[in-house]
């Protein structure tokens, strides 16, 4: 069984190397095969593991198998070795699941694409980094996946390399992602300094076992992983390289940038809970960062022109509602969250990319309109998808995980009012702004004609998504809808489950509370923009939606701030200014040469006077010593 | 004057009697050819000699010489240079119009002037010895009359040196006024014990240095070394910067060394100074310098300032470290030089930088020499002037020659500058200048030099040993 | 007959010496050159006569003849080049004799 | 005896080169081609069968008099991080051959003779146990280079030949003087004069003089090493130097100043550099820091892959002050790594040279489209100089950075930033150069199978590094344990913590 769960990330390794070394010369068909199919049979190889993994668990719950002796010296062990366990075991179905559709829907997206075995490689290299992260048993091998995943972005934004813009985002997501990532590995040297081992479970007892509660080390390696979370999850304050990563295909959006990387901070912080539960202050920090986030992303999504952007914005804002959840000590829910918003924010992108691509590249929705009855199947699917991600009550998944959610940031024992009032405005900002997205799209007159229907490769991942964004939710049902919780049983076999501080208030007053207020966003949206497009157009023009437009400013305070000192600084001093010291003493020998040759003249008595001064010279000396 | 000291004189007679017998040759036939035989062979025998007389030294003649290894090794080392030199003269002077011959026969009574000096220990042998060496170099630097440069060159001389040897004389006076007595071994105990209130003796030494000090080319004296070395034709420059500086760098160091200068603080401090000043001064005039011959001029001023060093070690290595120096220094002058002389042609000397454009490329043997000469000049490590400069490093800093050392570190690296300019011309693109054929003789020289170089370099065991036996005092 | 002390000896040789020197310095004319230099020889040799007396040895007188051998041939071989300058460069001027020099526009 | 073949196979290859040259220009490629190959089988076999010679530190040791009046020995030995340091010598001896090649055509037989003696030269270096021979060869490789860069050099190579010669004739001749200073005081207290390396190390000393001492050897390395106030020599010579003479500049003979760092500098002076140990370190973060802002200020490719040279050498620096076990088999690692990389990294440029005969960045974007294989593995190795993971730069500076953080928490953070550092110029050479719009259309083709094995044979070295660094590890964990035993010394007596 162990050798199987090796498989699983040895097969889109294997895909990316057949690629990468003799993808120019085979038939895109080829290409497309093995990419989706390397892909496709780990995605099997996950459900057949999961079946077993789940039915009969082993003894210690946790499958797991060591390759090879990476590094072993002077006390730091590090091994290539991989553990299966529920955390990593939805993670793994979910990448392997909705990284296959997308595959699947890339092949006739990325169709007579000259770098089509290109992507393909990448996207295989990108699903054998991310699947090495979740699996990886201790933190070295999770930095490789995790710097891995990082690399794939990078190559994946800038796939389109021809247009500069491009290799600019790329590059910005990739150094902005750097910086999180160096905080991340000073974190971990401090980890294997105090600690003495870089396994991940190993480090966890040792932690609970040395370090008490709220002890400066523990805030302090938390605060590190924090900081690494928060660069890779594109969250307050490394949240500015998301929007601009919209430059890559959409199916590059929708894996990385939606599904999968973005949460793999949310996985870093669930996978070492027990340093943030011994580090209080940095677990409220972790909420607080993600109330504030899903606000900023929200209003920020209101203000959006190009579909894409609009997407992003609303994946910032719902990671923010999983970090609120994991802040509040809600693993499970925040875990439950990340499932749910891959399987319809993967949707929305997908269906999205193909609006895009029928309206020819067109990402402006001002200049979309009335493609209601012109792509049907799309408008269903995402229409679907908008619900949930506007959590429409009952029916959608989005719903059952957003509700958990904010359920818990009231009720749970670290939970605030507050957080659960920013969770509340934030429910309501995202259903206004997806609406309002919808309605644009897909109602009023069509501005541009759709030149051609999407291929039958586009709408089944799409229908599957959308189909699994209206089941997934009733896995975990509410107490108030006869409790069933398969998923968070399944979880808090690993993580701990939600303390709650105080009983009286119930749970269906919130759900009630939440469901009202998503369907007002609704209407609000189907009032500014359907109804009266005039209101909504004052909105557009005032300085605050500007401010909103370019993500509360940050883009220009970070230009200021880091970008500009730093290019000041190496123009300034372009050739080494160190150079002018050796070039100075230089200057100083040719000085005395030329002062010297001034008195080499060939005058035979110069000769003379010299020699008579020398016989002075020796004199004095010879006089007085 | 017994049977055992006519043995000794066998060498001095023999480069003596040498060119009497070519005078008389050439009253019979102005022949060239045989000239140059002649000298060659008379060298030859000479060289061999110095071995029949090895058992019987040392022997002292008369208070006026005095044969001991010391003395054997310098001659030995002169006659082989003078010898070198005389093959490489021979293509030299081949185009010249007349009087050829006198060259040869000037060029012994020179080198019977080194003998002497070598062997002196009287004052009236240093001063006949030394006469005789500078009235011949008087001629032969200004042998060339069709060329303007040489007789510039050769009155320049001829004032400084009778200047010098001026000195060099009343400093003789003054201090046999106070000692009473010309020979050394009276004069040393006198020098050597003599404190603060011998002001005769101090001045009378310090008149002599002056003599000295111009021979050597050291820094308040050097002013004529550019030029001479570049007016005068390229194999008496050979002359004056191996066998001359070496004869009487033999002297000095004999004599500085009995007289035990290095525990007077006077002398220390001329030492130490004209050391340094010669080593910077010599260095960073040749930084700019376009001529090869001057830029070797400067080379040697700043090599004599390096060579100064050892007189203050204070201990028999001191010694060792001086002759290993002076042979290495005049190897690696041969091979410099000779290569100036096989490339000279009728016209004029290959003294500019760009005649050595491309060398490498045209002429690698010659050039591959050159730059080995160079670079031991230089003291880079595979050639003889690095082991020279280490042993001069070495024992330096054993006996705690701290600031001597250090400059000349400093020197060596500022030195480099203008031989890595050399160099780089020699391998820069050719130019399309045609270059004379080199002679069989020239390829001899050239190869000798360049084993001597690198054998030197690479294993100085032998020699060191050599040096250690021959240089007991 | 009255012996005059021997510092006024050795400073008279000493003066003599000097104004040698001084000539040598001073003069422009290579032929007015080459005789302050004989000047500084008779006073060398004039040294060695005064050390010979005072030492009652005759060696100083030896050495007085040596000197003067010497110097003449050093005056000869110098007439002779002086011969050849003139006849190549028309002057008798030192300060003429100054194209080996370090030229100025050295790189 | 097998040491001193290495060495006397090179030197004699080289001759027969330069001979050969005036006859043919394929010969010369081929003897340099065999000579370096027998060298690098040699190594091989030796790293084989390494088990074989026990455990004691040195696996061969060979000793003969040279200059006994002096108490010179030729006194070769090989230990664990020599033996690596030899296998990398010889493994880019042999790409440097490959690559050029094509590239040089004109007097191919000198070319080739001077290769192999800076090789010598450098094995030399490696390999010798007594001072006089290693400052023999520390100035042997010097020449052969000055005339690498003199003669085949780009426009101003002249300047930069003179400059690098000056350099570091300079900082030998002041280790020169500590080592004869060294000589004498070992000497006086014991008696015994001579130069050989394993008797000198227990020389005691005062400390300023120790201190002093050590001062003159660090500069001859810190200069080799390049450490920022001394590196001005190494941007001139590695942008004016043929595509060769940069991979052996950039992948060899920085190494030497980093091995002499841990060979000579530590265990001869243990309390002076355990008391120089901070300012070490800063030196270090500086080099780590201003290499890279210089870096991506930078138009000429070569010069800005030169200056990311200092700043990953600067790691090296870090490592060697830190005195652990983890820092120093990361310093081990660093400096394999970056010669592969870099070399690479160099190969690539050269190449590129070859094609359209300018290093301007400007002129240069969007080549992926001509020659994607250029472009994948400049790409690999512009990641590899960035530090990504699964790479061999990586384990390196990791390791590196997880020693010094015990030793010294500040410094690693600055050095950390280093980090961001690295990706900003490493992504700026890959999209200047292969990504974004075409400056200019340039007509060229892809690499030739030639070229695909010298980059591929990188590329998989890169990978086996970064995936499978325990052989290195093991190999070199002796010879680190040697080194540190000497600061062991010093920290008991000092009492601070022993060094784990």
């Amino acid at each position: 069984m162990t050798l199987l769960l090796a498989l699983i990330p040895i097969l889109p390794l294997f895909g990316f190397l057949v690629l990468s070394i003799f993808g120019g010369r085979l038939p895109w068909k080829v290409v497309a095969t093995i990419g989706t199919g390397s892909v496709g049979l780990s995605a099997l190889l996950t459900l057949i593991i999961g079946t077993v993994f789940l039915s009969l668990p082993s003894p210690d719950g946790v499958y797991a198998v060591n390759l090879w002796e990476w590094i072993n010296t002077g006390g730091l062990t590090a091994n290539i070795s991989f553990r299966l366990d529920a955390l990593s075991l939805v993670f793994i179905f979910v990448v392997t699941f909705v990284g296959f559709l997308i595959h699947v829907y890339s092949v006739e997206f990325m169709k007579g694409d000259e770098g089509f075995s290109r992507f393909f490689a990448y996207m295989n290299l990108f699903v054998f980094s991310m699947l090495v992260l979740v699996l990886a048993d201790n933190l070295l091998l999770l930095y490789l996946g995790w710097e891995g995943v990082g690399l794939c972005s990078y190559l994946l934004i800038g796939f389109w390399y021809k247009e500069p813009a491009n290799g600019y985002a790329a590059r910005k997501a990739f150094i902005i992602t750097r910086v999180g990532d160096t905080a991340m590995i000073i974190g971990l040297f401090l980890l294997f300094i105090n600690l003495g081992t870089l396994n991940i479970n190993e480090l966890m007892q040792q932690a609970s076992l040395k370090w008490a509660m709220g002890s400066p080390l523990a805030l302090l390696t938390a605060a590190l992983l924090l900081g690494g979370a928060v660069g890779k999850s594109a969250q307050l304050p490394l949240q500015t390289w998301l929007p601009d990563a919209m430059a890559g295909p959409s199916p590059v959006s929708a894996l990385i940038h939606a599904a999968t990387m973005v949460t793999a901070g949310v996985y870093l912080i669930a996978r070492t809970h027990v340093l943030f539960a011994l580090a209080p202050a940095v677990q409220t920090a972790v909420a607080v960062i993600g109330a504030l986030t899903l606000l900023l992303a929200g209003f920020s999504a209101l203000t959006q022109h190009d579909l894409k952007r609009i997407l992003a914005y609303s994946t910032i804002s719902q990671i923010g509602y999983m970090f609120l959840a994991l802040g509040v000590g809600a693993w499970s829910a925040a875990i439950f969250h990340f499932m749910v918003h891959a399987f319809f924010k993967a949707l929305l992108f997908l269906a999205g990319g193909a609006v895009i691509l029928l309206l020819h590249e067109e990402h402006d929705i001002f200049k979309m309109g009335g493609l209601r009855k012109k792509m049907p199947v799309i408008f269903w699917t995402f229409l679907i998808g908008s619900a949930s991600l506007a959590a429409l009550p009952l029916i959608t998944a989005g719903f059952y995980s957003k509700d958990q959610i904010l359920w818990f940031a009231w009720s749970a024992s670290n939970g605030s009012p507050w957080l659960w009032a920013a969770g509340f405005v934030g429910a309501f900002l995202t259903s206004l702004y997806t609406f309002r997205m919808v309605f644009i799209t897909f109602f009023g007159e069509t501005k541009t004609e759709p030149d051609h229907q999407p291929g039958k490769l586009i709408v089944i991942p799409i229908v599957i998504l959308a189909v699994f964004s209206l089941l997934a939710g009733f896995i975990e049902l509410p107490g108030s809808m006869g409790s069933f919780h398969l998923f968070s049983d399944v979880l808090n076999t690993l993580l701990p489950s939600v303390i709650l501080s105080h009983e009286n208030v119930s749970e269906i007053v919130f759900q009630v509370l939440a469901s009202v207020i998503s369907l007002s966003g609704i209407y609000l949206a189907y009032v500014l923009y359907l109804k009266k497009p005039a209101l909504a157009g004052s909105f557009n023009k005032s300085r605050i939606s500007n401010f909103f437009y370019s993500g509360w400013g940050f883009d220009r305070v970070y230009d200021i701030v880091f970008v500009k000192p730093v290019v000041w600084l190496a123009d300034i001093d372009k050739n080494d200014f160190i150079d002018l010291f050796s070039k100075g003493i230089a200057m100083v020998t040719i000085f005395f040469n030329k002062a010297l040759s001034l008195m080499q003249n060939g005058k035979v008595r110069w000769a003379v006077m010299a020699l008579a001064i020398g016989i002075v010279f020796i004199l004095t000396i010879m006089m007085n010593l | 004057m017994s049977p055992s000291d006519f043995l000794c004189l066998t060498p001095v007679m023999i480069i003596a009697g040498a060119p009497i017998l070519m005078m008389l040759t050439i009253a019979f036939t102005r022949n060239y050819k045989v000239i140059y035989g002649f000298s060659l062979t008379a060298f030859s025998i000479a060289f061999l000699s110095l071995f029949f007389i090895l058992p019987a030294i040392p022997c002292r003649i008369s208070t006026l010489f005095i044969f001991d290894q010391y003395s054997i090794l310098f001659s030995g080392i002169i006659i082989l240079a003078s010898l070198l030199i005389t093959l490489l003269s021979y293509d030299y002077l081949l185009y010249q119009e007349s009087e050829k011959e006198e060259y040869f026969i000037i060029l012994f009574i020179a080198s019977l002037g080194s003998l002497l000096l070598v062997a002196a220990s009287n004052f009236v042998t240093l001063f006949l010895g030394l006469e005789m060496l500078s009235i011949s170099l008087y001629v032969l630097i200004a042998y060339r009359r069709s060329r303007d440069h040489s007789i510039e060159a050769g009155v320049k001389y001829l004032i400084l040196a009778s200047v010098s040897s001026a000195f060099l004389l009343f400093g003789m006076g003054l201090i046999y006024l106070d000692t009473g007595s010309l020979e050394f071994d009276k004069i040393v105990p006198a020098l050597s014990s003599a404190d603060h209130s011998a002001t005769l003796l101090f001045t009378g030494f310090g008149m002599m240095m002056v003599g000295i000090g111009f021979k050597l080319a050291l820094v308040p004296f050097h002013m004529w070394t550019p030029d001479v070395y570049q007016g005068a034709p390229v194999p008496v420059t050979t002359y004056i910067a191996t066998v001359s500086k070496g004869a009487v760098m033999a002297l000095l160091l004999r004599f500085f060394f009995a007289i035990r200068g290095f525990q007077n603080p006077g002398f220390i401090l001329i030492i130490t100074i004209l050391a340094i000043l010669s080593m910077f001064v010599g260095n960073l005039l040749a930084l700019r310098q376009q001529n090869i011959k001057r830029i070797l001029a400067y080379s040697s001023i700043a090599n004599m300032g390096y060579l100064l060093v050892t007189l203050l070690i204070g201990n028999e290595t001191g010694i060792h470290a001086a002759i290993f120096y002076i042979v290495s220094y005049i190897i690696t002058s041969l091979g410099a030089f000779g290569v100036i002389t096989l490339l000279s042609d009728r016209q004029n000397d290959a003294d500019k930088l760009e005649n050595y454009k491309g060398l490498f490329w045209k002429r690698p043997w010659v050039a591959i020499v050159f730059t080995l000469s160079l670079l031991s000049l230089a003291g880079i490590p595979l050639t003889t002037g690095f082991i020279a400069k280490f042993y001069i490093v070495f024992t330096g800093i054993n006996s705690g020659l701290w600031l001597l050392v250090i400059s000349l570190i400093i020197n060596s690296v500022i030195g480099l500058y203008y031989y890595l300019r050399v160099i780089t011309a020699l391998f820069s693109p050719a130019n399309e200048e045609k270059l004379p054929p080199v002679s069989l003789a020239g390829h001899l020289v050239l190869g000798i030099v360049a084993v001597g170089i690198v054998w030197l370099g690479v294993n100085p065991e032998g020699f060191l040993s050599l040096i250690a036996h021959f240089s007991v005092l | 007959m009255v012996t005059i002390p021997i510092e006024i000896q050795i400073l008279f040789a000493a003066s003599l010496f000097l104004l040698g020197l001084i000539g040598l310095l001073v003069r422009r004319n290579i032929i007015f050159m080459l005789m302050s230099i004989e000047v500084m020889f008779n006073s060398a040799g004039l040294v060695f006569i005064i050390a010979g007396s005072r030492w009652g040895q005759t060696d100083g007188q030896v050495m007085f003849i040596f000197i003067l051998a010497v110097a003449a041939a050093e005056v000869s071989v110098g007439l002779a080049l002086i011969l050849q300058m003139f006849h190549h460069y028309k002057t008798l001027d030192a300060d003429e004799l100054s194209k080996l020099r370090d030229s100025k526009n050295d790189s | 005896m097998i040491l001193l073949d290495l060495i006397l196979i090179l030197l004699t290859g080289g001759l027969l080169a330069w001979i050969t040259g005036k006859w043919s220009s394929i010969l010369p490629r081929i003897i340099s081609f065999i000579a370096i190959a027998i060298d690098l089988l040699l190594t091989l076999s030796i790293f084989l069968k390494q088990e074989g010679f026990g455990h004691t530190a040195w696996l061969i040791n060979y000793r003969t008099n040279w200059i006994p009046s002096f108490g010179i020995s030729l006194h070769l030995a090989l230990d664990g991080l020599s033996l690596l340091l030899l296998l990398l010598t010889f493994f880019l001896g042999l790409l440097s051959v490959l690559i050029s090649w094509k590239e040089i055509r004109e007097r191919v037989g000198f070319f080739h003779f001077n290769i192999l003696w800076i090789l010598a030269g450098i094995a030399g270096v490696f390999l010798s146990m007594d001072l006089f021979l290693f400052y023999f060869f520390w100035e042997l490789m010097l020449v052969p280079m000055y005339f690498l860069i003199g003669i085949w050099g780009h426009e101003n190579r002249t300047y930069a030949s003179y400059k690098f010669f000056l350099y570091t004739q300079a900082s030998g001749l002041l280790m020169f003087l500590s080592i004869l200073a060294l000589y004498f005081i070992h000497g006086r207290n014991t008696g015994i004069f001579t130069f050989d390396y394993q008797e000198l190390l227990g020389t005691s000393m005062s400390a300023p003089i120790a201190f002093l001492l050590m001062l003159g050897f660090l500069a001859a390395f810190l200069v080799k090493l390049p450490i920022v106030p001394l590196h001005n020599w190494l941007p001139d010579a590695h942008t004016e130097a043929p595509t060769a003479g940069s991979v052996i500049l950039a992948g060899l003979m920085l190494k030497t100043g980093a091995y002499g760092l841990l060979r000579f500098v530590i265990p001869l002076f243990p309390e002076a550099s355990v008391r120089f140990a901070p300012a070490g370190m800063i030196l270090g973060v500086i080099g780590i820091l201003y290499g890279a802002k210089l870096a991506f200020a930078q138009t000429d490719l070569k010069r800005l892959v030169a200056y990311t040279s200092v700043s990953h050498m600067g790691f090296v620096m870090l490592g060697v002050f830190a005195f652990n076990t983890i820092a120093y088999q990361g310093v081990v690692m660093q400096i394999i790594a970056h010669a592969i990389s870099t070399g690479a990294l160099f190969i690539l440029v050269g190449q590129l040279q070859e094609r359209i005969h300018t290093r301007d960045l400007n002129l240069m974007g969007g080549l992926w489209k001509q020659t994607p294989v250029m472009g994948a593995m400049g790409l690999i190795f512009a990641m590899a100089s960035l530090g990504l993971p699964g790479l061999a730069n990586f384990v390196a500076e990791f390791l590196i950075l997880t020693g010094t953080f015990r030793a010294n928490i500040l410094m690693t953070c600055l050095a950390s930033i280093g980090l961001v550092a690295a990706t900003i110029y490493s992504l700026r050479i890959v999209q200047k150069v292969f990504l974004g719009k075409e400056a200019t259309v340039w007509k060229m083709k892809d690499l030739s199978i030639r070229e695909k094995i010298v980059c591929g044979s990188l590329v998989i070295v890169v990978f086996w590094l970064g995936l499978f660094p325990q052989p290195v590890i093991n190999t070199a964990k002796p010879s680190v344990i040697k080194t540190l035993n000497s600061i062991e010394q010093v920290s008991i007596n000092q009492n601070t913590n022993p060094i784990p």
